[in-house]
């Protein structure tokens, strides 16, 4: 009994129907390669099908928007010629296979998307979800993706001001890693990926390219390419950030010598993505010679050539008459380029191999011809059960037990386990140094200043996907306002489960929902995004993790922008905000202390948002101190203020409950002055000094002790203690 | 008794090594114009306390399993050294 | 008067040497390592960065540049020599320091504040600053873990110029942030005018940044480019 | 001719080792209690067309003098390989 050979399309996950529009668009079965390029192409990595419709639902229409979502990187105004793009990305399928790596070619891929743009790239943030740090195999993939990320970061000379981090089961066998970069740019550098010309040429630049890469992988194996290939196939991809580094300077100097008419990174699917993309766009076609192509190894097939995942590579549309100048440009900075191919009328990418034709397709269909889909969505059926496990929370708690436990869990305490290892001093601009509530930079040669916080709660979203989606985006604004830098505009990373399940389709939508509401509450366009689905193991979905980052902007930036460690004997503390409105669902006590994961959050209300982000922004400019309250309420906060500032405080008139509330859009303000100016609803709870957290009746906790605990959540749980492998690849 | 081995790890083939990549290009802008391939790999040693070479064998097999050797990226051979 | 500030493929922090020293009133030119000529400088500076990726040892494939003859020979003319970071690890490659690197203790990078002590303030780096001042500088490596084989010698001529110390200026293992031998942090030649420093001091040139005790050091530097060491 | 060589480079002894230190402790942490000692080397895999085998291996000596070893704080040894 032979078994019936399972169709090519079926294998590259490819439905019918969808093959059938491939056929339908040729007017022809397609070839092989052509078949690999739709697969990845059409892939939902690449052509966002389960979500594109309800991305629409994002608005950036707002003025100071250069560029919106669908290129790169999105870009907006900083005033007086000054440009920022940013984007965020996921590398979470990787880093489970080879952590260092998987988190390493993250960064790398990330950073490409912002100086496409025209962009130098000044910063890194990267929002991880991992296991619980107890499995010995969650601390080995979470030592090694923040080394990956320290090693290709540092290396290739981008500092990392930022990022979170949350420890939960459902991310042991499926953890995230997402990294946002911010570039900054004069206007006039501003390119985009759209070639025009006919007879221009594109160049490619930099790494050699290798068998590295994974989609399109079966057909290029099966009988028509060679056999065996697969085995040659390495399903981990090395970074190289020092080739990445030599690639930004070079396209850098391209773009202020206005070298280039247009220029796009090669990602998912290569070469075959890049020249479709970048003709596409323009409304142009392609012809492309594999044979100019620079190989890492010389056996390569035409398909293997067109689908490599090589990192470390760009593509350049060029004038015939600067391809002398661009070449000489990639020999100064020492990277590799070869011109494969000429920009024609179109539509066609045609693309040659040993003088026989490959592919030859609409460019543009590869991009805009992908089906999409609006997949059925239900109400999950946890969430009835979850709402009645209302968290239960005593009256007489005693706040110095309660903080012992919250400080040591590991995504509460110091963090700086993670940003140690990540430059983030360097350009110089680091005004707000990672370790508060929003990294502060300033831009030389101005008085403007960015700040951007990156923020998720995947707990509470599991429990309310609407509210917890818009909750972070306030979150985040109000973590960069404490800095002075009001909200301005947002990226998100939308990691989900499987977008087949109904339920987590509907989580999908009532997160996109919920984050859409809360961007137009503040009015900050949504400026780009990133959708990874399929986050799921053994039938087990990830919690919905959709991750934003708030850029906010200040022009003029605060002259003594407030920090943690400037409480002083004396000073008053201020709580400002609504009162607390008994919110612990998903609260750090309800899951910590009560093992719980229960009840619903509270909702919040767009107006009051908006007032108390703009109190925060206002009092940043005459404030020491400022500090958001979130994960683990007004205690955790207090404490950090004690345990950086290293000095203590005593606190009047607020009951245990309420020192563990997490009910968002409150803050701490410290002062010198026993009035402080804001409109906002704010009354004075004590008063710094001493050497505890004196709680009075609630309890006590000495700021040493806290220090210790806090300083060793992390640090301790990872020393020593990660021996399941040392082994270091090439970096720093 | 105690037992010495030499465990070498090389890269899987068909990876990208940089740091082979970048030498080999250091050796050719030396001179040494005839260099045809560079690439890099590591060696630990490593002593242990063992009833025989076969039980100490056994166990440095362990180690490369479990600490000393990615076996995504990497494979690894053992060698007893006098 | 210039200072030639030497870019390595690689090499990332020249910008910010380039700001500070601006900031400190001196003139300074970028010099790609191609280049084999440094006529007219007056002061040189190896800045940090990963040069050539940091690819076989920190270091060794840059001691190689075209510019390194140029650098070597006005280095031994005395003119004023510093590397910061990775720029220290190039002069020890290239045999204008002595001593080597290996990776911290505890196998992680460190970007962090550190404090060390001045010990010799006959180089061209500290002759600003008093002996047993301690300034808080960044530190921000993976390999800053200073290693000779000839310490002895090293510590008996006093090549030794900076070391890792605590807040109050003590020395002691705890306050040895990468495991360096003797907690050394920056060593300077025989004839002090060419020196090496582990932490950075252009990233402490501005209270914004949270310190300016780096000045201290760039300015002694720069005035040794002005008036020779006496 | 091509000829190819593996030049294995070893930390002088007495010199710190973190790498090594740190994976004695992590063998010992996952019980391989009997480990006494732990080192880690690298090795350079060149393969170079010359002459002759002698001519070869006295460019793979120039290498290592030159570029692959810091005599500071390393040694090294040269083996051909088939
Ligand atoms: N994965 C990470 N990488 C770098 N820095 C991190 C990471 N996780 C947390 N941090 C830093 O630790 C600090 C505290 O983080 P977090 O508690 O998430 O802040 P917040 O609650 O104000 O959003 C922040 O400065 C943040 O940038
Ligand atoms: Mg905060």
């Amino acid at each position: 009994m032979t078994t019936p050979r399972v169709p090519d399309h079926i294998r590259l996950g490819m439905t019918d129907d969808e093959y059938q529009i491939i056929v339908e668009i040729l007017g022809r079965e397609p070839l092989d390669a052509e078949l690999a390029m739709y697969s990845v192409m059409w892939s939902e990595h690449c052509s966002y099908k389960s979500s594109r419709t309800h991305l629409a639902r994002f608005t950036s229409d707002q003025p100071w928007v250069v560029v919106g979502p669908g290129e790169n990187a999105g870009v907006v105004d900083l005033g007086d010629g000054w440009l920022a793009a940013l984007r965020i990305e996921s590398h979470n399928h990787p880093t489970y296979v080879e952590p260092y790596q998987g988190a390493a070619t993250g960064v790398g891929g990330i950073l490409r998307d912002i100086f496409t743009m025209g962009a130098r790239p000044v910063a890194l943030w990267d929002p991880l979800r991992f296991g619980p740090l107890d499995e010995p195999h969650n601390r080995y993939l979470f030592e090694g993706a923040v080394s990956g990320i320290a090693g290709y970061g540092n290396a290739v000379g981008v500092p990392t001001l930022g990022g979170e981090v949350e420890f939960a089961d459902r991310f042991s066998k499926n953890p995230l890693v997402n990294v946002m970069a911010l570039g900054i740019l004069k206007r006039e550098q501003l390119v985009l990926s759209a070639a025009s010309g006919e007879g221009n040429l594109a160049i490619l630049l930099g790494n050699a390219t290798g068998r590295d890469g994974i989609g399109g992988a079966s057909i290029l194996a099966s009988a028509s390419f060679e056999e065996g290939d697969e085995e040659k196939r390495p399903s981990v991809q090395v970074g190289d950030p020092f080739e990445e580094k030599k690639l930004i300077e070079a396209c850098l100097e391209l773009y202020d010598r206005g070298l280039v008419v247009a220029i796009q990174d090669l990602g998912a699917a290569g070469i075959s993505c890049a020249t479709s993309e970048i003709a596409g766009n323009g409304g142009m076609g392609m012809e492309v010679d594999l044979d100019k192509v620079h190989l890492r190894e010389g056996d390569m097939t035409p398909g293997e050539i067109l689908m490599s995942e090589s990192q470390e590579r760009m593509l350049a549309v060029v004038t015939p008459e600067n391809e002398a100048d661009v070449l000489a440009v990639a020999r100064k900075w020492e990277i590799d380029a070869s011109t494969i191919g000429v920009i024609t009328r179109g539509p066609d990418l045609v693309v040659y191999s040993k003088g026989e034709l490959v592919c030859e397709v609409p460019a543009a269909s590869l991009a805009d011809d992908a089906p999409r889909y609006d997949r059925p969505s239900q109400r999950p059926g946890y969430l009835d059960e979850a709402w009645a496990e209302e968290p239960q929370i005593p009256i007489g708690l005693d706040a110095g037990d309660v903080l012992r436990t919250l400080l040591d869990d590991p995504a509460i305490g110091d963090r700086s386990w993670i940003f140690r290892q990540y430059d983030h001093m360097l350009f110089l601009n680091t005004v707000i140094a990672p370790g508060h509530d929003g990294s502060l930079l300033r831009i030389k040669g101005t008085k403007k200043g960015v700040a951007v916080s990156t923020d998720g709660d995947s707990l509470r979203i599991y429990l309310d996907p609407r509210r917890g989606s818009a909750r972070i985006v306030f979150e985040s604004a109000l973590n960069v306002a404490v800095t002075g830098a009001a909200p301005y505009a947002l990226v998100d990373n939308l990691n989900f489960g499987n977008p087949e399940v109904p339920g987590v389709m509907w989580q999908f939508i009532e997160s996109v929902e919920g984050l859409a509401w809360a961007c137009e509450e503040l009015d900050v366009p949504v400026v780009g995004g990133n959708v990874s689905f399929y986050n799921q193991t053994d039938g087990v979905d990830i919690y919905p993790s959709p991750v934003v980052g708030m850029l906010g902007f200040c022009d003029p930036m605060p002259e003594h922008p407030p920090r943690l460690d400037r409480a002083r004997e004396d000073m008053t503390v201020w709580l400002v905000g609504e009162d607390a409105r008994h919110d612990f669902a998903a609260s750090a006590y309800d899951r910590i202390i009560n093992n719980n994961l229960g009840g619903r959050p509270v909702d919040v209300d767009g107006g009051e948002a908006r007032r108390v982000i703009a109190a925060a922004v206002m009092l940043a400019y005459e404030t020491p101190l400022l500090h958001d309250i979130s994960i683990g309420g007004l205690a955790v906060a207090l404490a950090e203020i004690s345990i950086i500032s290293g000095v203590g405080m005593t606190i009047e008139g607020v009951s245990g409950r309420e020192l563990f509330d997490e009910t968002p859009l409150r803050f701490i303000a410290v002062t010198h002055a026993d009035r402080l100016d804001t409109d906002e609803p704010h009354r004075r709870i004590g008063t710094i000094g001493g050497n505890t957290l004196d709680f009075g009746e609630a309890g006590v906790l000495s700021v040493a002790e806290a220090t210790d605990i806090w300083r060793n959540a992390l640090s301790g749980r990872m020393a020593g203690r990660s021996t399941e492998s040392t082994q270091r690849s090439p970096d720093a | 008794m105690t037992y010495s081995f030499v465990v070498s790890i090389a890269r899987k083939p068909g990876l990208s090594d940089p740091e082979g990549t970048t030498t080999h290009k250091a050796l050719n802008d030396l001179g040494f114009a005839g260099v045809t391939h560079v690439a890099f790999g590591r060696t630990i040693s490593v002593s242990l306390d063992a009833v025989s070479l076969d039980a100490a064998r056994t166990q440095v097999e362990a180690m490369c399993e479990k600490l000393l050797a990615n076996p995504v990226m990497e494979t690894y051979a053992i060698e007893a050294t006098p | 008067m210039t200072i030639a500030v030497i870019v390595y493929p690689g090499t990332n922090c020249e910008h910010d040497i380039v700001h500070a020293l601006d900031l400190a009133g001196a003139d300074s030119e970028l010099v790609w390592h191609r280049d084999t000529d440094l006529a007219g400088a007056d002061g040189i500076v190896l800045p940090g960065g990963f040069a050539h990726g940091d690819y076989l040892r920190t270091g060794a494939i840059a001691r190689f540049s075209p510019i390194m003859e140029a650098i070597a020979q006005l280095a031994h003319e005395g003119v004023p020599t510093i590397g910061v970071c990775n720029g220290f690890q190039i002069l020890c490659e290239a045999g204008l320091l002595p001593g080597a690197f290996v990776a911290n203790r505890g196998l992680k990078f460190i970007c962090a504040p550190t404090h060390v002590r001045v010990e010799s303030i006959d180089s061209v780096l500290t002759r600003g600053a008093y002996i047993g001042q301690v300034l808080r500088l960044p530190l921000n490596s993976y390999e800053g873990n200073y290693v000779a084989d000839d310490i002895n010698k090293i510590e008996s001529e006093g090549d030794v110029t900076l070391r890792y110390c605590n807040a109050g200026g003590s020395i002691d293992v705890s306050a040895n942030p990468n495991g360096s031998t003797n907690s050394i942090a920056a060593v300077a030649s025989t004839s002090r005018n060419v020196v090496g420093i582990m932490p950075h001091p252009e990233r402490a040139c501005e209270e914004i940044l949270g310190s300016s005790d780096g000045m201290v050091l760039l300015e002694g530097f720069i005035a040794s480019t002005e008036m020779p060491l006496s």
